[in-house]
């Protein structure tokens, strides 16, 4: 069974992409069998992924390569391949899994959309693209997949067309995304131009594999800060971050599956995928590249969780939250906890899907509205949403033993303490944990809590459809914990290619104690400052000056603006203004000077050149006259010229002899 | 004999030549006229183309002359002297003759003496006139005629 | 008798008709002067196929004759418009005459 | 055989004089399309010697002085009576309408044409003169009588330059035949003149026909007596009458004198790669569409003049093979204008540029954007295969003359294209054409239609197939004496 | 089998005959015909076609002006072939794309036969020949039935690309009287030692390029082209962008590179940073201009620099890899192949725009998504693939191209990248100001495609899909002819 599964592995993706296109070819009346078309393709894909992940339990180290030759130029041939090991089988489960929630959930949230089919044709493809990205044996199809991703994601994004906040978004997204790109793209054909092949594992030969890995050299700081890259721009760090908040304009069910569980974790993907160019020649698990992984991550963590304070959106509070858990996932993976950022991503990927599935239940409720101020007390109303969406918050906040997020973030806390270079971002990191709990706080007691304020009035629970996937992942964010735990770091060892051992004693651990602090710190102190915060934020009343500058998002946006975007803009009409007037002003001036030569030389023919000969006609012609006057034109004159004319003959001969 | 007799008729004819160029009155001009060209045959005589010089005698004096002292008759009462001389017209002359002379004293092979020939009858130009030279005679033969009709018509009164 | 002297002579008789043609104003006395210089002419060609090697066909004597025909001719037609020229201008002076005034 | 196109036009000339009116054209045309005919079958007859100037027929004429009545044919002579025949038909087909005196006209035309056949064929440089001479008559009592702008003018102005040119001529026959004592062209291309001689015989000759071939800065007749010239008349300076002068250059002062040519050629190359660069920008701001062909003319007998100047195989033979494809495309141009003309009696670029004319008159448009692109060296136009021809040959000598002649190429493209826009192409739905009701007979005439057809055909042909010239060119060339001074 | 490509050659011009004298309404379905005839020759000249074999094949080769060296020569490699394909696709799409005129099909059909004879003539008189004969009905075409300024456009269109082509000329004459032959591949062999010696091979050089560099067009000699096409009609923007900008390149590979190694490798810097400036500008052009059918053109120019880039970064290295070259130049043929269809086909969706609102202004259109969203969707197709979105067809060739020349010119190759964000900011801008936002009132009443629209649309489309799925169709068309000129450089 896992081997036809890893053989035939090109069908995960296949099956949503299929039911992607059969969908497209459907009117828009076919509204059900749309929605089926693309459940079917995600729960065979999620049972095929359970196959491959079935398939690979048993084996530690277990990879499954299956590669094959896309085409051939010259004298060579260029060759793609899938990889199925414990990273990739985790990862599909999970975002199968995931997206099959968000299917379901979509099918009560959009339930009054016109372009109901294309929504799902979208969801599907988007799936595809992004099981591609699991799956790929080649950085180039990994890379392909990835854009394919980031068309998806513009299309979702974009997906209320006529709002022109959300196509300025869904433009935002893939441009932004597309400068981390054209690194990932850099990097990828230098790899390519260094070690001849783009396949991770190609059975001794691949570049991820020791021979491949010796051919790079020293390029490979700069191949893999230029990969990095890409996962900077598709996992929203800074200074690459801008466009995720502003995907939010993308319907809910998109934010979670895309911008929350699945794609801009891909970046973190990326990273553990080719870990290997980032660690080569790594002196103590340090390397110049990880280094930068690790600022950039912690910077990421801190700027967005600060930010995140300060948000009214519930979605945009959400977006920050997400960028800063990447952060801190960047921050693992560089500081060399590898498995630890990947399970946070898994672990993630459900609590954020399931926190984001919880706005979406609210904003549905509530009409559309996504401030939170005018939200409050929908505990009551909306008691299904309330339960998981606290589930989710405390994931996601680290409150340890039951949820699985705190699980993950020890974990990552842990790895930040060992690292050999600085302390500093572990401090940084623990400081984050607290940031991460005051906000989440805030958001509850905004959102859930206190007097119900203006929009809600009719506010009400979802559809059964809806409230079903989000109970389905709270189950699952609790449940997950049990292979998460230190003692029996099931998951852990699973990715590290170890055989994992039950040992109750290292359940408790120092940090455990610490997370513990440190959450309730967070949660004590928002409850503090939050409890019966009216329309105007407390942090806002004592601190106007930080809040404005955390409610504009630091002015980033604003920056780039003054800078990055209007030195292109003023580059792009300096280039219009020389084409047209100077490059084509030269072959104008060309022209205009062959004119000039015409009209300079025609005056010439004409005043010089033919007027001379007139002018010696009519000299010719005077001496002519004045002989006629003289003879009054008689036939004597003529005859006497004829005289003259002999005598001139004559000395002509005379000249002769 | 001969030189004695050229220099003579030499001087004679351009005597009379020079005469009917310059004098005033018409008649005598063409007296003078009628002279040279009697002076013109003399050198045919004595270059030996007898027949010429006869024909010379009978068109030029006989008819010729003739001809121009009735045209004088004709135009008599107003026109009878001609006063206007251009000198310019001597001066080309003189100057023609300047060049024509210096050709020829120029050229080398011209002071040759003639040799004897047997006479030139006139038989032997009739033969040739009605041989050779059939074609020309012909065209003179017209070219008379048509100068004939050609002073007729123009000489006739116009009719009113 | 050269032919030196001769050709002398037949040139200055073709300059007196010159003169006469070019210097009188008698519409007479320019035919007068024109059959002059025919005249020369003539008498160059006797000249020269007198003077030149014998036995010669004796195209001098042939040319001459028909010039003689000719200027023959000539005079008559000439004397002829001078007698139209006369009745219809009342003058024989070629100075009043310039109709082929360009 | 090709002996018979001189007395054939010449007869028809007088003939015509003697038929009623409505005969004469017809007449006129047989005439030309059979001298056309007899050019075609001497030009394609097999196992003709074209390497050598072979003697046709040869009379005594003034034993006395050496004059011949001398023909002869080689590949150049044939391949420019070719042309003269095509030209001839032609005109005579754009003549068609001719109403003013058409017997008269059409004797006059048959004149020139029965002249330049004879120049083309003589082999006396007396009898060449004759009919060098022959041609000048004609000629202006076409453009006097059936010209148009300015016609006296243009008339006296080419009748003079062609004196004036004759006169030189003439000076250095005189001279050649002194010193070689024979008229004879092929004695005379075997003699060995002294080079003082020579160095300034060849100028003087060489002037004198050049002045024909429209040289800067002796050109400015072309100009003005194309534009005064009748249709027909045009056609025959630029398809005929300018190449008299470039092939008794070739004919007569190359080959006689080549140690003169030699001293010599560079500047005629200047000369004539002033005339192609002065012309084309001269051309580029005329206003009247026949001035602008007009000096276009002068510029395509710039490079004639310059392959001439490269003095060797190459360059030699493409200056024939341009005169043949300048006489196609200038009597296709002239004719084209010409036929625009007596429809509209315009010929000013602006006033054609509000008539549409591409709408009205599509035939002649089209056939005019043929002509433009056989003028401006397009390939597959015989124009094209004459230029390159050209320019390899001269590159040899003159490098730096093919590069401004470069110059010149673009400058004709631009003055042709220009020319072209206006007078058909011009925005009429930007300027809706106010002036000038359609006429009734503005769709083209049959007669116009085939002297164009035959026209493009013509330089299509030589422009896909310049072998069928080359074959007969190139030996005729190769054994001239000017190749091994 | 040699007679099929004298067949492609005349079958349009006997086309163009046919149409001019069949009556108006049979136009087109005679222009249409003509080129199914010659595309079901194309076709099997490709079936023909062995594509394992590098040099020449279906040679017919004649003497022609034997006192000029020049030759019938014609023959097809893998490029040429297609290049010969390239065309046979386009035109009849093009001549779908408005109501025709008689003339209009004929002179389409002529720089058809132009356009085939330059891709298979071996012969530089030949091809020079053919390489003209698309310029009169190039410009024709444009100043006939062009928009508004035509005029200008039409006639710098012709002036300039005859400047160049005289340069060309003239160069070729001067390494003819060296070399005495015009024949590519002897030329070819020779170019190694060099052409020329002295400062001759520099003018020689210099002519070529020019000729050729405007032709493609290459940076700065670029600016006849936006006007051209902006004003061109669609189906001629089509072809002059699908298939005569190819001519250009086409020399490049045939003429500058095997011709001038040693030159174009002391230029080398000075090229690339002109193909890099193509690149760059011309993207960046593109985003300042607000007329979508400008726009597209410069965009035309930026992916031609790609090909640039690409060609030079190869010929420009003193020491070439084989790997990296074969990279290089597969991509450049694929982009040829890749430009072609996509610009073609956004010039089409331009025309139909236009067609539908009478303007083509970017602030024109607004909300077409929600009116028309199968018109969206086909033109958002060509979009990707022309800013190259993987799985469509641009981003193979450019793939290829950056892999092979990053090897070779790194620091280029990196700021030529630039072009590719670019490139998708200004289709992403294109797409929000057309596409999304509310409705505009003057877009309501937009029919989406129709069947004869869709007709050309979904093949075109779907072929955008198989190259980029699927390219070793294309890439199998060349890989010796690559392999072949790869090593001839190297």
């Amino acid at each position: 069974m896992s081997n036809w599964t890893a053989a035939h592995l090109w069908l995960i993706p296949l099956l949503p992409l299929a039911a992607s296109l059969a969908i497209l070819s459907l009117t828009k009346k076919q509204r059900a069998f749309a929605a089926g078309l693309a459940i079917a393709g995600q729960v065979l894909a999620l049972l095929l992924s359970l196959a491959a992940f079935g398939g690979a339990i048993p084996t530690p180290t277990y990879r499954a390569v299956h590669n094959f030759v896309w085409f051939t130029f010259g004298e060579q041939a260029l060759r793609l391949g899938f990889l199925l090991d414990p990273l990739a089988s985790v990862m599909l489960v999970m975002i199968t899994f995931v997206s099959l929630c968000i299917f379901v959930f979509s099918l009560g949230y959009m339930a009054k959309d016109e372009n109901f089919g294309r929504f799902f044709a979208y969801l599907s493809f988007f799936s595809a693209a992004m099981l591609g990205v699991v799956i790929a044996n080649s950085l180039l199809l990994l890379f392909i997949c990835w854009e394919l991703v980031g068309l998806a994601s513009y299309l979702l994004i974009g997906f209320w067309i006529h709002k022109p906040s959300a196509a300025a978004a869904a433009k935002k997204a893939f441009i932004t995304t597309r400068i981390g790109d054209l690194g990932f793209f850099l990097g990828m054909i230098w790899l390519y131009g260094r070690s001849g092949t783009l396949l991770f594992y190609d059975g001794g030969h691949g570049a991820l594999e020791t021979a491949g890995l010796l051919s790079l050299g020293g390029a490979a700081t700069s191949i893999a800060l230029l990969i990095f890259c890409g996962a900077v721009g598709k996992s929203g760090q800074f200074p690459l971050h801008v466009w995720l908040p502003d995907a939010m304009e993308g319907p809910t069910p998109v934010s979670a599956l895309i911008h929350a569980a699945t794609m801009v974790a891909a970046g973190v993907f990326l990273v553990a995928r080719v870990y290997p160019i980032f660690s080569l020649g790594a002196i103590k698990g340090v390397t110049t590249s990880l280094l930068v992984v690790v600022w950039i991550g912690v910077v990421t963590a801190l700027i967005s969780a600060l930010i995140a304070l300060a948000q009214f959106d519930i979605k945009r509070i959400l977006a920050y939250s997400t960028v800063s858990q990447l952060g801190l996932m960047m921050v693992s993976l560089g500081v060399g906890g590898v498995a630890a950022g990947i399970m946070h991503l898994l672990a993630h990927g459900f609590f954020k899907a399931l926190l984001f599935l919880g706005s979406g239940s609210v904003i549905h409720g509530c009409d559309e509205e996504q401030d939170i101020r005018r939200m409050g007390g929908l505990r009551g109303a909306m008691p299904v949403t309330f339960l998981t969406y606290a589930v989710g918050m405390m994931a996601l906040s680290g409150v340890p033993l039951f949820f699985a997020g705190a699980w993950t973030k020890e974990e990552i806390l842990h790895a930040t303490s060992l690292w050999s270079v600085s302390r500093l971002p572990h401090f940084l990191m623990l400081a984050g944990v607290v940031l991460t709990a005051l906000y989440m706080t805030r958001q509850m007691i905004y959102v859930f809590f206190g007097e119900r304020r203006t929009a809600p009035t009719h506010a009400h629970e979802s559809s059964s459809v809806m409230t079903w996937p989000l109970m389905v992942l709270a189950l699952c964010t609790i449940a997950f914990s049990l292979v998460l735990t230190p003692a029996w770091p099931w998951l852990h060892d699973f990715l590290l290619g170890v055989r994992p051992l039950f040992n109750a004693a290292s359940l408790i651990q120092p940090g455990l104690f610490l997370a513990l602090v440190l959450v309730a710190i967070g949660i004590g102190l928002g409850v503090l400052i939050y409890r019966g915060a009216g329309e105007r934020d407390p942090f806002a009343r004592t601190a106007p000056a930080v809040f404005r500058f955390l409610e504009n998002r630091m002015w980033l946006d604003e920056l780039y603006d003054w800078t990055i975007l209007a030195f292109a803009r003023f580059a792009a009409q300096l280039s219009d203004f020389l084409d047209r007037y100077l490059w084509d002003g030269l072959v104008r001036l060309g022209g205009e000077i062959g004119r000039a030569f015409g009209g300079l030389t025609k005056g010439f023919d004409e005043r010089a050149i033919n007027s001379g000969v007139n002018d010696a006609t009519v000299f010719a012609r005077g001496i002519g006259r004045l002989v006629a006057a003289r003879h009054s034109g008689q036939v004597q004159t003529y005859l006497g010229a004829i005289a003259v004319g002999l005598l001139a003959l004559l000395i002509f001969y005379a000249w002769l002899i | 004999m001969n030189s004695a007799a050229f220099i003579v008729i030499a001087i004679l004819t351009l005597a009379a030549a020079l005469a009917a160029a310059t004098l005033r009155k018409l008649v005598h001009a063409a007296l003078c006229f009628a002279a040279a060209f009697v002076g013109v045959a003399a050198f045919y005589f004595l270059l030996g183309a007898e027949f010429v010089g006869l024909i010379q005698v009978f068109v030029y004096v006989g008819a010729v002359a003739v001809l121009i002292v009735f045209t004088i008759l004709l135009t008599r009462r107003e026109v009878e002297e001609d006063r206007a001389f251009h000198w310019s017209g001597a001066l080309v002359a003189l100057a023609v003759f300047a060049g024509l002379a210096w050709a020829i004293f120029k050229s080398a092979g011209l002071s040759v003496t003639a040799t004897a020939i047997p006479g030139l009858t006139v038989k032997q130009i009739g033969e040739m006139l009605m041989t050779d030279y059939i074609w020309p005679l012909q065209c003179i033969g017209l070219l008379l005629t048509a100068a004939l009709v050609g002073a007729l018509v123009l000489v006739m009164e116009e009719k009113r | 008798m050269t032919l030196q002297s001769l050709l002398i002579v037949s040139a200055a008789l073709f300059c007196i008709g010159l003169l006469a043609a070019l210097s009188r104003r008698h519409a007479i006395f320019i035919l007068i002067g024109i059959e002059m210089m025919l005249a020369a002419a003539g008498l160059n060609f006797i000249a020269f196929w007198r003077f030149g090697s014998q036995p010669a066909p004796p195209t001098g004597v042939m040319i001459t004759i028909f010039a003689i025909a000719i200027a023959a001719a000539e005079a008559a037609v000439g004397l002829a418009l001078v007698i139209a020229v006369y009745r219809h201008y009342r003058t024989t002076n070629v100075d009043q005459m310039n109709q082929l005034k360009g | 055989m090709i002996a018979w196109t001189i007395y054939f036009t010449f007869a028809g000339a007088v003939l015509i004089l003697l038929l009623p009116q409505a005969l004469s054209r017809w007449l006129a045309l047989i005439v030309a399309a059979a001298g056309f005919g007899i050019d075609l079958a001497a030009f394609f007859a097999r196992g003709s010697d074209f390497a050598h100037f072979a003697t046709i027929v040869r009379l005594p004429w003034v034993p006395a002085l050496g004059m011949n009545y001398h023909l002869a044919a080689d590949g150049i002579s044939l391949t420019m009576t070719l042309v003269t025949g095509l030209t001839a038909t032609c005109a005579v087909l754009f003549s068609w309408k001719v109403e003013d005196r058409p017997n008269e006209f059409f004797f006059w035309l048959l004149l020139v044409v029965a002249g330049s056949y004879g120049v083309f064929l003589s082999a006396d440089l007396f009898l060449f003169f004759v009919f060098y001479e022959l041609v000048i008559v004609p000629k202006y009592f076409l453009i006097a009588i059936w010209g148009s702008t300015n016609k006296e003018y243009g008339a006296m102005k080419l009748t003079l330059y062609s004196f004036l040119g004759g006169a030189f001529v003439f000076i250095g026959i005189l001279a050649a035949y002194t010193t070689a004592g024979s008229l004879d062209l092929t004695q005379l291309g075997r003699f060995q003149f002294s080079p003082q001689l020579q160095t300034w015989v060849f100028p003087v000759l060489f002037l004198g026909f050049a002045i024909l071939a429209g040289i800067w800065p002796l050109h400015t007749w072309a100009p003005t007596g194309h534009v005064a010239a009748p249709t027909a008349g045009s056609m025959l300076l630029a398809g005929i009458v300018m190449k008299l002068g470039a092939y008794g250059a070739l004919r007569v002062a190359l080959n006689l004198f080549p140690l003169g040519f030699v001293l010599w050629s560079k500047w005629i190359a200047v000369f004539a790669v002033i005339g192609i660069v002065y012309a084309a920008a001269v051309a580029l701001r005329q206003n009247d569409l026949k001035f602008v062909i007009g000096y276009s003319s002068v510029s395509h007998m710039g490079f004639v003049l310059l392959g001439l100047a490269a003095g060797n195989l190459l360059g030699v033979s493409g200056a024939v093979l341009q005169m043949f494809s300048h006489g196609v495309i200038g009597a296709l141009l002239f004719s084209l204008a010409g036929a625009i003309y007596f429809r509209l009696h315009t010929r000013n670029l602006d006033d054609l540029s509000t008539m549409n004319l591409a709408r009205r008159m599509p035939f002649i448009a089209l056939a005019f954007v043929a002509a433009s692109a056989a003028s401006m060296g397009i390939p597959g136009f015989s124009g094209f295969v004459a230029e390159i021809t050209i320019l390899v040959g001269a590159w040899k000598r003159f490098p730096v003359a093919v590069g401004l002649t470069g110059l010149g190429m673009v400058l004709v493209a631009a003055f042709t294209l220009r020319a072209l826009k206006k007078a058909f192409f011009a925005d009429a739905r930007v300027k809706p054409a106010t002036a000038a009701p359609i006429l009734p007979n503005e769709s083209a005439m049959w007669a116009e239609k085939s002297g164009a057809v035959l026209l493009i055909f013509a330089t299509l042909a030589v422009g896909l197939f310049p072998k069928l010239l080359f074959d007969r060119i190139m030996p005729a060339v190769e054994t001239m004496r000017f190749l091994r001074p | 089998m040699a007679h099929l490509i004298a067949g492609l050659i005349f079958i349009p011009i006997l086309g163009a005959l046919f149409v001019s004298v069949a009556p108006r309404p049979y136009a087109r379905p005679v222009a249409l015909g003509s080129c199914a005839i010659t595309a079901l020759f194309s076709l099997e000249l490709w079936r023909v076609f062995n594509p394992a074999l590098a040099g020449l094949q279906l040679v017919a080769r004649h003497d022609w002006i034997p006192a000029i060296g020049a030759e019938l020569h014609l023959g097809v490699d893998g490029l040429s072939l297609l290049l010969v394909l390239l065309t046979s696709l386009v035109f009849p799409f093009a001549l779908l794309a408005r109501e025709l005129d008689r003339a209009f099909c004929a002179l389409m059909l002529l720089m058809q036969a132009a356009l085939y004879g330059t891709f298979t003539a071996q012969n530089f008189v030949l091809w020079f020949l053919f390489y003209e004969m698309s310029l009169f009905p190039g410009f024709l075409l444009i100043k006939i039935w062009g928009g508004p300024k035509r005029d200008r456009a039409a006639t710098k269109f012709f002036l300039y690309t005859f400047l160049g082509s005289v340069a060309m000329l003239l160069s070729f004459l001067g390494i003819y009287l060296v070399r005495g032959t015009f024949d590519f591949a002897q030329l070819a062999s020779l170019g190694k030692s060099g052409l020329l010696g002295g400062e001759a091979r520099w003018f020689a050089f210099a002519g070529v390029f020019l000729g050729l560099a405007v032709k493609v067009p290459l940076f700065p000699f670029h600016t006849w082209l936006p006007d051209a096409y902006e004003t061109a009609p669609t189906g001629v923007s089509m072809v002059m962008t699908g298939a005569l900008s190819k001519m250009g390149v086409y020399g490049f590979v045939r003429l500058l590179l095997p011709l001038f190694p040693n030159e174009i490798r002391i230029a080398g810097p000075w090229l690339l940073g002109l193909a890099v400036c193509s690149i760059v500008f011309t993207s960046l052009a593109a985003w300042a201009q607000t007329d979508l059918k400008r726009m597209v053109a410069y965009l035309s120019i930026n992916h031609l620099g790609y090909c640039m880039l690409g060609l030079f970064a190869v010929a420009s290295s003193a020491l070439i890899p084989p790997n990296e070259a074969q990279a290089a130049l597969s991509g450049v043929f694929l982009q040829v192949f890749n430009h072609g269809l996509t610009a073609a086909a956004l010039f089409y969706f331009v025309g139909l725009l236009e067609e539908r609102r009478g303007a083509r202004g970017l602030e024109d259109f607004g909300g077409l998504m929600q009116r028309t969203p199968l018109l969206c969707g086909w033109m958002s197709v060509a979009m990707f693939s022309s800013l190259g979105l993987p799985g469509l067809n641009g981003f193979v060739g450019e793939f290829l191209i950056f892999t092979g020349s990053f090897s070779l010119a790194a620091g280029y190759t990196a700021v030529a990248v630039l072009g590719l964000l670019i490139t998708a900011i200004v289709f992403l801008r294109a797409m929000q100001a057309l596409f999304s936002g509310p409705l505009a009132t003057s877009c309501a009443t937009f029919p989406d495609l129709r069947a004869r629209e869709t007709w050309v649309v979904v093949p075109v489309t779907l072929l955008m899909f198989a190259v980029g799925i699927y390219p070793q169709f294309i890439c199998g068309i060349f890989n010796s002819t690559v392999t072949g000129m790869a090593r001839l450089l190297g």
